[in-house]
Formats: structure tokens, C-alpha cells, sequence
């Protein structure tokens, strides 16, 4: 368990973190700090965001999904956004709004084996 | 949670946006009133989602304010009407600020033309100096 | 050594530069000119910038770091930034800023791998 | 160095900002005040960060000036707050110049906005021929 209340696990070189139903401000910056910190303490490889249970993704969640993102590919991991619900999908691209440069796998299972192909791609 | 017998048909409810927290009591109070009316889970995520979009521009942009819900009966249909509005500086330019992309702040832009997208109908009262209302309406069974 | 005061060692194709500290002004115009020259006479195909020195990141040092990634990529050469430390790549995130086009690794060590491996991709 | 005995609570330190020299030994003393008043990691990184843009608008745009450093006790919380003035060209319209983006010159135009996202209180007082002043405040512990 992490100070923002969101767990993060550790596969390996992988660290998997599952979001909550809802994700607020303070909640995102204290995650995103404590996910960047294990990041580079831990030497991993990857991350995958399990936003499964998150049932709103709006504009300032996508930000946040995308600033994580950009954070942990700063630092020289992968990311990948599993387990989107359809009709957050279906919202986002009306919403206008694609997470540029954000992977995503269905579920954490398939995020898991996608990053254990030594060929898999590094852009969503 | 007792949120799913808050409203009657016909009701209205309202909400003041003072803090943080109220966006998450927004949410609620939405989603709450759309299973209410029966809406199915595709239109459910767009309105709350449209609702989060206006609520959090009403707490950022316009210092506050306040997010009425009403229920729509039939005749002509059943449905959820919202009205989110504020006293702050309203908006100067509110074709502009439509246009995705468009964002004074630090956010993505995507807000405001991004919540007229996912609702039915879609009213913008602002003005410099006036305020902003904003009043969105999403029927069941489309 | 360069003239520059930023040591850049030579790893058969690869570069590897190590930053200090501090990038101040001339110090990075003196090494973006002398590694441009040593990427062309020795035919590198990589450069690894070596930033786990680097304690403070602000828009200027970032826009070096992707000028110099630019003028590697125009003489055909592959630009690794290696060990980025967490407080930078959160800060870095909360300017707006994200180092288009440069490719990160968490390490040297991992840059070096990710150089080696022939499937590599070229973009983060 | 004896950077890090130099601030008392309370203290009040200044620094010139004449020559590129002085940019590095502006960070340096806020590095050591951020030390000294007991700044986690990422808060220290951020706030030398905001201060390293702000001298440098200071230094390139506003042709050099003046930054001060004051430690803040309780009450009501312990924290730093840093002052970097210029008699410089001032900024004609400052909305414009804190979005993303924005530059009169080669810079990346994220410095002004950038730095106030750093912070926990941010107050710029500008104007053409006014020169520019920047207050930025961060307490420690959030
Ligand atoms: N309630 C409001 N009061 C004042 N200005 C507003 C309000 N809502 C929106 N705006 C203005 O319209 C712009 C665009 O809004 P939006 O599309 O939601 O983007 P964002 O909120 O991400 O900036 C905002 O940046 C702001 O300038
Ligand atoms: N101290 C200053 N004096 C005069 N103009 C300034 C000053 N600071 C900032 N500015 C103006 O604001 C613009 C935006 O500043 P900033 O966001 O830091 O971007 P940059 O410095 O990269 O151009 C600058 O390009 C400049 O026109």
C-alpha cells in the first residue's frame, strides 16, 4: 500500500497499480509521486495502470493517465493502461480525447503477457 | 448508500460547489439520479461524465457555484436536466472557448465542447461579468 | 575528456556522455558542438546521455537535451537519456514538458541493452 | 560549502542577478534555504526548479535584477518564499505570457505557468515600463 491509498504491486520488473473508482486531484499527485519513486528505487521496467474499477474518465483523468504516462516514459518505463470499461471508451472518443502515447491491453492478464514478448511494441 | 431514493420523478434537487469535495458529491447525485430515470450504462457514463466536465469548470473557472438536477416526466419524455452555474467572470469568448483545445487554464480544452457532445441538448448563458450557466438535458431510451 | 568539461567515453558504436551536476549555457553549447563532431568522425550510431548526475531539469536544460537528441538524429545516430532521477521526471511532468522525440532508458546499463537488442525501437 | 549554515528562520538573504554566473549561484542558495528548512525531495527539486525559471526571465528578458530569499516560521507554517524583481521591460499582457507555450524569444514558453504549477502560492506584478516582480511561496510539508 502506498500514502495515496492506491496499491501498488510488484510482478518482477513490473509494477502494477490499481486505481480506484474515482481518482481526485490530491489522491492522482500523491500516487503519481509514490508510482515515480518506485519506478526509478526499483529499477522497473514497466508499469500497469489497472483502471478496471474507474468508472468516469474525464477530461482532468485523462490528463492525469497521460501524465503518469509521460512521467514513467521519462524515466525510462513502459506503461500500460489496462482494462478500460466500454463505455469510458466510448465517452473518451467522444470526449475527443485519445491518451496520446498511452499503451493499452484489455486486462492486466494481457498487459502482463504483452509485456513479457522480448518483440513487444513501446508505442500505443 | 440511500442516494438511489433521493428522487422522485418530477423532482429537483440542488447542490452548492464550494470545495473539492463536492465535485466527488456531484458525481454521486448524478449518477444517482440517472439510474433513477433508467438510463442504461453507455448514456449513465456520458452524463456523468458531461456533469464532471461542467462541474469542475464551475469550481475552477467560476469560483464555485451550483449544480441544480431535475427530472424530466414524460410527456414529451423521460430524461435528466442539469443546471450548473456560477457568479464568476463568465466567459468572453464562448465559441472559442467551445473549440477543443481551448483552455485558459492548464486543462486540456476538451470540457466544454466535449460535454455538448454527450448530452441531447445543450444550452451556454455566460458574458463577461455575468456569470456562467450552463444547462444540458439527456433523455432516456436513445 | 572534452573541451567541454562533459566526459563522452567510447563504447564501440556507442557513445556515452555523462553529464554533470550542473548544464549551464556554455557548457552545453561547448558539448552539443564537440559530441555532433565525434557522433560524425567515429560513425556512432547511438548516444547515450548519461543524466543521473543532473539534479535540476528546467525548460531550458530541456530544451538542450532535445536539440542535442535532434542533431544526433540528423547525422543518423539514436539518442538514449539514461537514469532521469524521479524528482525530475515528476517536475519535469508538472512544467508541461516531456522531451518529444528522446528516447529514455532507466539506466546506462539499460540503454546499452536496448541499444544491443537488433529489434529495438527507435521511439519512446 | 557553508551554503547550508547561512538562513535562520526568519532570515531574509539577497543575490544580484548580473551575469550567467549568477543564475547557478541562485539555485545553489535556494537549494541551501530549501535544505534548511527541511523540504522533502520533489518539493526541493520543484521549488529550485521554479526558482531556475524565474531568474532566468529575470536575467534574460528582464536584463538582470535581484532575487531574494525569506524563511518563514510558524505561525502559521514553516516554508520559503522567494522575491525575483526586475526594473526590466515588464510584461504587456501577463495572461498571455503564463500559458504554455508562449514566448516572445527562443525560450519554450512553459517557465512562467510552469513555475506557478511548481509552487503553492504564485504573484506576478508587471506591467509595460513597471519592470517585473514574481512572489513565489512553497510550505513545507504538503
Ligand atoms: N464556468 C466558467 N467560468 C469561466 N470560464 C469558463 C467556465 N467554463 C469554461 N470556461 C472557459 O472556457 C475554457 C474552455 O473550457 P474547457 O473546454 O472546459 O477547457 P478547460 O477547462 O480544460 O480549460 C476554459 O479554459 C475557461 O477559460
Ligand atoms: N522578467 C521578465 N521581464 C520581461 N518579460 C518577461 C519576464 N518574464 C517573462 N517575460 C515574458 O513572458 C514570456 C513567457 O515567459 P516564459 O513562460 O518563462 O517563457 P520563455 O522564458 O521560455 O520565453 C517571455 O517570452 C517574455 O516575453
Amino acid at each position: 500500500m502506498t500514502s495515496s491509498e492506491i496499491p501498488i504491486l510488484r510482478l518482477g520488473k513490473i509494477l502494477l497499480a490499481g486505481l480506484l473508482k474515482e481518482l481526485d486531484d490530491k489522491t492522482a499527485v500523491l500516487f503519481a509521486d509514490e508510482l515515480s519513486r518506485q519506478v526509478s528505487t526499483v529499477g522497473a521496467e514497466a508499469v500497469v495502470l489497472d483502471i478496471t474499477k474507474l468508472e468516469i474518465v474525464d477530461s482532468f483523468a485523462a490528463r492525469i493517465l497521460v501524465e503518469i504516462a509521460t512521467m514513467a516514459r521519462l524515466l525510462g518505463a513502459r506503461v500500460v493502461v489496462a482494462g478500460m470499461r466500454y463505455p469510458v471508451a466510448i465517452t473518451l472518443v467522444e470526449l475527443g480525447l485519445d491518451l496520446p502515447g498511452v499503451e493499452t491491453a484489455l486486462s492486466v492478464e494481457h498487459a502482463v503477457n504483452m509485456l513479457s514478448q522480448p518483440g513487444g511494441s513501446r508505442d500505443g | 448508500m440511500t442516494d438511489r431514493e433521493v428522487m422522485a420523478p418530477g423532482q429537483v434537487s440542488s447542490l452548492q460547489i464550494r470545495a473539492e469535495e463536492d465535485l466527488l458529491a456531484a458525481r454521486h447525485a448524478v449518477r444517482a439520479a440517472a439510474l433513477e430515470a433508467g438510463f442504461g450504462l453507455v448514456a449513465q457514463t456520458k452524463l456523468i461524465t458531461a456533469a464532471s466536465e461542467l462541474v469542475r469548470n464551475c469550481y475552477v473557472h467560476g469560483g464555485g457555484g451550483e449544480l441544480v438536477i431535475e427530472r424530466l416526466v414524460p410527456p414529451p419524455r423521460a430524461g435528466l436536466r442539469l443546471t450548473i452555474s456560477d457568479d464568476g467572470p463568465g466567459i468572453v469568448d464562448p465559441d472559442a472557448a467551445l473549440v477543443d483545445g481551448y483552455s485558459t487554464g492548464h486543462g486540456l480544452g476538451h470540457g466544454l465542447g466535449g460535454a455538448k457532445r454527450l448530452v441531447d441538448e445543450f444550452h451556454l448563458d455566460t458574458g463577461p461579468g455575468r456569470g456562467t450557466t450552463v444547462v444540458i438535458t439527456r433523455w432516456v431510451g436513445r
